[in-house]
């Protein structure tokens, strides 16, 4: 981790409203490249719609998005991919009708020419999904199984595994590992690990301490549409964490009563 | 974990095994596929010595089935990418008007009324399109508004400009023209005169074509089915915007999250059905010569229907356009085979009726079936 | 001067016959100087109607042309138009004994089954045995009244002869080639308006019946009169619309101004119209024939 | 946390101030209401003098609106709960045709033949919902089948029977029955003669009925409409079966997971459909004394503009009942508006769709605004 | 815990096949009153699918259901409530568009009497509601809220709200707590625990051991449409339960690049 390197996005004072719900009041992060930046929080605390103004769905009220140093409007989503920006939404963004492999090159399809004319490629297509979905630990029965038959948490497998091989600069995933199994969770977390070392910025949603605190370089905590303050690794200890998610409030009780396995 | 990948990759216990015949037939075109055997068969039981298959008979219902594949197919794609258009019927009427009142009142060469009608249908497609995009309604609303809207101009403009409401004399004002053959005219018909010379095809025995053949040619109609099915084929399996277009009819939200324009996929939908319309309004007002505000009359509805037979999803996101072109083969060799069948006419909607339902039904069960959901 | 009378029709805004009715009444009204409106139900339902002629009486105009499509529904708006002190001429469809039945001042027009009948008698001395009736528009009643009375004029049952045939021309032209394919004996051919003739034209071109098979139509139109030129056609049978509406506007016109009204009712039609004399006609057809 | 929770209960600094009034106005029905507003202000301005607002113009528009909410509120509560019926029309025109062949040609009493025909309408909602619900096939294909099926035995039935297409004299029929006034009759007539009397109303000037007020009572179609409106609110927004029907337009499955008997309530429903529309039957024969194949064509169509312009969602699970009535008579006002109004006829269909699109998209914007949804 | 009683719900060699696909291989499994019954697995092992049969939502292909010690077939959800099965699916069970109130009592709403009709009775309804929610921790903005504006987490809550205020013997919950914050899981996990006590029934689905070993009096773990066994509380330790839920496969290597937080 270079001291020295300049942040790949800042977000400044980010306001959204949406009609009377005050959504985000003023959240400012930046995110480094190479580095897992955690996004932490109660629920409705406003990770997922703060993560939606970063990846062009939602355009904050207030604020500036500078990429790269330059201020960006992302105008939709497919401005933010284009800049390199891939995002693995909570609601997942697979369409169940569809086969895997035509999930998986959705918007990014590879093609071959066959004279002028340009024809999905999907032998290619085919070989990439199976061979990544492999990597992630899932079988398929065949590339062109709906991703409708497919249970969630390997749902949400394909939607990483996805983003992952055409994530550019940065990844954002919100509460990626929140329904899968211990098998995959670990899959994921490794390639957070092995995403962030090549040097692409990670935004990385999780209720899971435990889970933040495995692949975290920073930890910036939202609470009811305001950052509490973002933290190193190091500089705040697991429990201080968890503290905070809960938003400071007395979980002693609780804790105490469940053996402090929470 | 690699071991254990490999050795899953190729068996699975949890999965029964599925015969590559069961496989190749779950597609959403197989519905259409029993359908037309079933109906082919029906009336090559029932209807065998009316007429029905001799080459008259057989070009009749493939004239009508082919205009039903040129409406299909654009209502298919424009359904699987999770929208429908009620102005389909009008916008038959109103191309048809448009190109009658160009060519003949205002005596515009045809090939450019045909390209400014093109252009003006385009241009309302994508204005449905917009509208649907921008206000967030359902195309239902939308595209009903604009069935009332261009048929009340399609009655309205041609009362006001010429004080009738059918426009005739555009034979005439085609005659020599260079575009209109490629909607009106008809090809191989050498090969129709020989057919007819060497006796395979009858010939006329009486009336003003005397030895001719009875089937003269395959009109232009015909070929436009079969091309548009071939392009939407294409378009919707082989390319990227094939891709695109179930996307957009699948979940548009996570479409347009995954970097789809799902706006543009929907717009150029919308301006594609407008397309098939006015090129079925073209090659009917170059075969009749006249433009009636009547025409078109709910065609928008049969076009669903063989869409819907043919295997495609209402809501979007799933369907064949090979099986839009079955399901508008079954819908057209059933409705001229009930005329040749002789079956009482006031029944005929009866009849429709219940193929439409049991067409439908069979559909999803078959699939079911095959596919061993419940 | 500036009376103001609206005329009702039973007919669906797609059904081009009417034309030369709306044509009829702006003709007269500017020759006589009332104001004239059309009106009619969008979609052919009597029953909306009935409604338009309540409207109409409501909107208090000094008379009401209308059609009496179906007694039982429309009598009653009638009635109360006509005792709320509008007048009203009956056209087109109806009786005389009807219109004065409800009050009507006049009569004018064509008995529907009557000019099938005397078609039928036509044809019947032509020596036709079997037909044709290719019905574009089958759920108005007097569609069927057409077909009926041309078969009791030939004196034949009417049977499945008469087709529901849809209005879209290609599916007309192909129903009646699958029909006549099915039923080659078939000895004439009887169409209800332009919407069914035009289309059943093609059809005999193509199957090479044209000018063989014996054709007649109600109503004329462009191609209908060209078809009668060049012998396709036998005959058409021309109620004239155009006197339908215009007459009724003028009569009435001179009725409220200077209190003058013809002692009978007014035939129309039904005129054969064959291939002798259509010069005028085929100027007109469409417009104001 | 209790003392957060409490804390927070009374106020959220998230979520900026609501006024009241702009809370009381968030409801499905103010599209409604505020196109009700707009309508009556351009007819009062445009078209006072026209005898629009007389008593007999009155009573004119307040029919045909009446004869909307009627058919409006069973679609309304039908497509809340997640289908729609596009056979509306052509169970109108059954059910008339039905009670007709019923008393006139088999000579049953009246009251038999409507409550014969009642039960066979409801049997064929029943049907329609059946089918819907086992085969899982979307509500506009069944219905677009029984649209055909229906509008089909209308025309043959009394064809085969009667060789004719239109039924009369239920009328006489129906002279002395006991039910038949329900349905055909009109209340308050004294009250209407008191009114003439006084010179309130006029009278007819000539004829059986001189000295009678021109509007004599108010039709029992309209009395039908108020008992519909009030019986549909009520249940949907007062009761038990109300929630279900929200539920289960909603989200099917989630409300079946919860033990909603989804199935029950979407057959209800389809079955209300079938009787709203005989109720609107029974209504027109009884008035007018004869049934005949058009009646009821394209109602439907009115019937599900209605409700989408009182505001409620095409695709299930929102909207009121007091929207639709509002939508209904929106639509008949201006229907007749029109014709009040002197617009050329023809234009008809252009300004319906126009209002169409601007009632629903007005709606909406509204509802936007309001909300403060984006 | 009382050694003697008897199971509430029995579960005999349960199979269900979807089409090609045998999601459950014969499972059996025992829910007692009064405990916790902790369903463990990997994504896909077919958890949702097996009690999706106890709730009757799916038939099972083969196998049996006793209640109560009688067989039970369950033709829709609605026998299960009655029979007094609550559950919580994966996939939620709420409208969008309706209001938390009225979702909260779909299925079970209240009547008032009005002379011989029956009322929904609202007041009443948005009173319950709004204690129930309070309780779990969520403030709403008002009863007549719709579900649809909700974040994630908050509608989770709003379901187990709903089946713990209704649930009569027995509750069963999918993965409660994967949408869940830190505090919002706390709560869940409390009232599973309270709700035990009343010697009511839990069945709980969930990825994360900890949370399992938090409540847990039996777990049972299912793996590729099979039972790897049933285990009581203290037969099993943290790690040997971790390794089963993961299919048994070879965790080290990456919990060792992770540092044993997963
Ligand atoms: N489209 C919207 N319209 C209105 N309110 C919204 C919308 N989207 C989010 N909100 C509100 O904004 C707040 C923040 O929601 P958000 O989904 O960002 O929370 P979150 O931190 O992701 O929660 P969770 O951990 O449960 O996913 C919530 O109170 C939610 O109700
Ligand atoms: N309706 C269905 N049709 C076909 N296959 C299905 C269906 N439902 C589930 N399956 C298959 O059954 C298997 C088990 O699915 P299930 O949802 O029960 O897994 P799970 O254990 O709940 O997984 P997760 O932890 O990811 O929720 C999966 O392989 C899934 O693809
Ligand atoms: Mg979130
Ligand atoms: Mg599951």
């Amino acid at each position: 981790m270079n001291p020295e390197h300049a942040p790949i996005i800042q977000m400044k004072n980010i306001e959204k409203h949406f009609g009377s719900v005050i959504a985000l009041a003023g959240v400012s992060v930046d995110v480094f490249p190479g580095e897992c930046h955690c996004l932490l929080g109660d629920n409705g605390a406003g990770k997922s719609t703060f993560i939606k103004t970063m990846s062009g769905v939602h355009q904050p009220t207030h604020g500036e998005i500078l990429f790269e140093g330059h201020p960006m409007h992302f105008a939709d989503p497919r401005d933010a991919i284009e800049a390199g920006i891939a995002t693995v939404h909570q609601h997942l963004a697979m369409i169940p009708l569809m086969s895997v492999s035509r999930n998986f090159f959705m918007g990014n399809e590879p093609v071959k020419k066959v004279g002028p004319i340009q024809l999905f490629d999907h032998d290619y297509a085919n070989k990439v999904t199976m061979e990544e979905m492999k990597k992630m630990g899932i079988n398929l029965r065949g590339p062109d199984q709906a991703v409708g038959t497919l249970s969630g948490g390997e749902r949400q497998t394909v939607a990483i595994a996805r983003a992952v091989h055409f994530g550019a600069k940065v990844l954002i995933l919100d509460e990626p590992t929140s329904a899968l199994g211990v098998r995959q969770t670990a899959n994921v977390l490794a390639t957070i690990d092995k995403v962030r070392k090549q040097g692409i910025a990670v935004v990385f949603i999780t209720h899971n301490v435990r889970h933040a605190l495995a692949v975290g370089d920073r930890f910036t905590v939202l609470n009811r549409g305001q950052t509490l303050g973002t933290a190193q690794r190091g500089q705040i200890t697991p429990e201080e964490l968890q503290d905070l998610m809960a938003g400071g409030q007395e979980m002693v009780e609780l804790e105490g009563s469940l053996g402090g396995t929470v | 974990m690699s071991e254990s990948a490999q050795n899953t990759a190729v068996t699975d216990e949890r999965i029964k095994e599925i015969s590559p015949l069961r496989k190749a037939l779950i597609r959403p075109e197989l519905g259409g596929m029993v359908g037309t055997v079933a109906v082919f068969t029906f009336f090559l039981l029932f209807a065998f010595d009316s007429g029905m298959f001799n080459a008259q008979g057989m070009m009749n219902w493939s004239v009508v089935s082919a205009q039903f594949m040129i409406i299909a197919v654009g209502a298919c794609l424009l359904m699987i990418a999770g929208e429908f258009d009620l102005s389909v019927g009008s916008m038959i009427g109103f191309s048809g008007m448009m190109i009658a009142i160009f060519s003949v009142t205002l005596a515009w060469p045809v090939w450019m009324a045909i390209i400014v009608t093109f252009a003006m249908a385009l241009a309302i497609g994508a204005l449905n399109g917009w509208i649907v995009i921008r206000t967030g309604l359902p195309s239902f609303i939308v595209t009903l508004a604009f069935l009332f809207i261009l048929r009340g101009f399609t009655i309205f403009l041609p009362q006001v400009i010429e004080r009738k409401t059918i426009i005739g004399g555009v034979k005439d004002a085609a005659e020599g023209d260079w575009l209109a053959p490629i909607f009106g005219g008809k090809i191989l018909q050498g090969f129709f005169q020989w057919m007819g010379d060497a006796g395979i095809i009858a010939v006329f025995e009486r009336g003003t074509r005397q030895g001719q053949p009875v089937v003269d040619g395959v009109p232009m109609l015909i070929v436009w089915a079969i091309v548009l099915i071939i392009f939407g084929h294409v378009l919707l399996t082989k390319t990227k915007f094939g891709n695109w277009i179930f996307a957009s009819g699948g979940d548009a939200e996570a479409a347009r999250n995954s970097g789809v324009p799902v706006n543009r996929v929907k717009i150029l939908m919308f301006m594609f059905t407008a397309f098939c319309a006015t090129i079925f309004a073209v090659c009917q007002v170059m075969e009749f010569g006249s433009a009636g505000a009547d025409r078109g009359l709910l065609k928008e509805f049969e076009a669903i229907i063989a869409v819907v037979i043919g295997g495609a999803l209402l809501t979007g996101g799933y369907g064949s356009v090979l099986g839009a072109a079955l399901g508008a083969l079954i819908f057209g060799v059933v409705q001229q085979g009930l005329f040749f069948a002789g079956v009482e006419s006031s029944l005929f909607r009866v009849f429709l009726g219940v193929i439409l339902l049991g067409a439908v039904i069979l559909n999803t069960y078959i699939r079911r079936i095959i596919t061993g959901e419940r | 001067e500036g009376e103001k009378y609206i005329l009702v029709s039973h007919a669906p805004d797609s059904d081009s016959w009417w034309n030369t009715i709306k044509n009829g009444i702006a003709l007269a009204g500017d020759q006589m100087g009332v104001e004239v409106e059309y009106r009619n139900p969008p979609t052919g339902d009597l029953a909306d109607m009935a409604r338009i002629i309540d409207q109409a009486a409501a909107s208090g105009p000094n008379g009401i042309i209308t059609t009496l499509a179906d007694y039982d529904v429309l009598s009653g708006p009638i009635k109360s138009a006509v005792d709320s002190g509008v007048d009203v001429i009956i056209m087109n469809t109806g009786t005389p004994d009807q219109a004065r039945e409800v009050g009507a001042l006049m009569y004018v027009g064509q008995p529907e089954y009557d000019a099938g009948f005397a078609a039928g008698q036509r044809a019947k001395g032509d020596g036709i045995g079997s037909f044709l009736c290719v019905n574009h528009y089958i759920v108005q009643p007097s569609s069927q009244e057409r077909c009926q009375g041309f078969a009791d004029g030939l004196g034949i049952e009417l049977g499945d002869q008469m087709i529901d045939a849809g209005q879209d021309p290609a599916e007309i032209k192909n129903r009646v080639l699958a029909y006549l394919s099915a039923n080659p004996d078939t000895d004439a051919v009887l169409t209800l308006g332009p919407t069914s003739a035009d289309p059943t034209i093609l059809a005999l071109e193509e199957n090479g019946m044209a000018g063989d098979i014996y054709f007649g139509t109600f109503d004329l139109g462009g191609e209908i009169v060209k078809g009668i030129k060049s012998g396709v056609i036998q005959w058409g049978i021309d109620q004239q619309p155009f006197l339908q509406a215009y007459l009724p506007v003028v009569v009435m016109a001179n009725y409220h101004r200077y209190g003058v009204l013809p002692g009978n009712n007014i035939n129309s039609g039904p005129g054969f119209v064959t291939a002798d004399g259509l010069s005028k006609i085929e100027e007109f057809a469409g417009e104001y024939r």
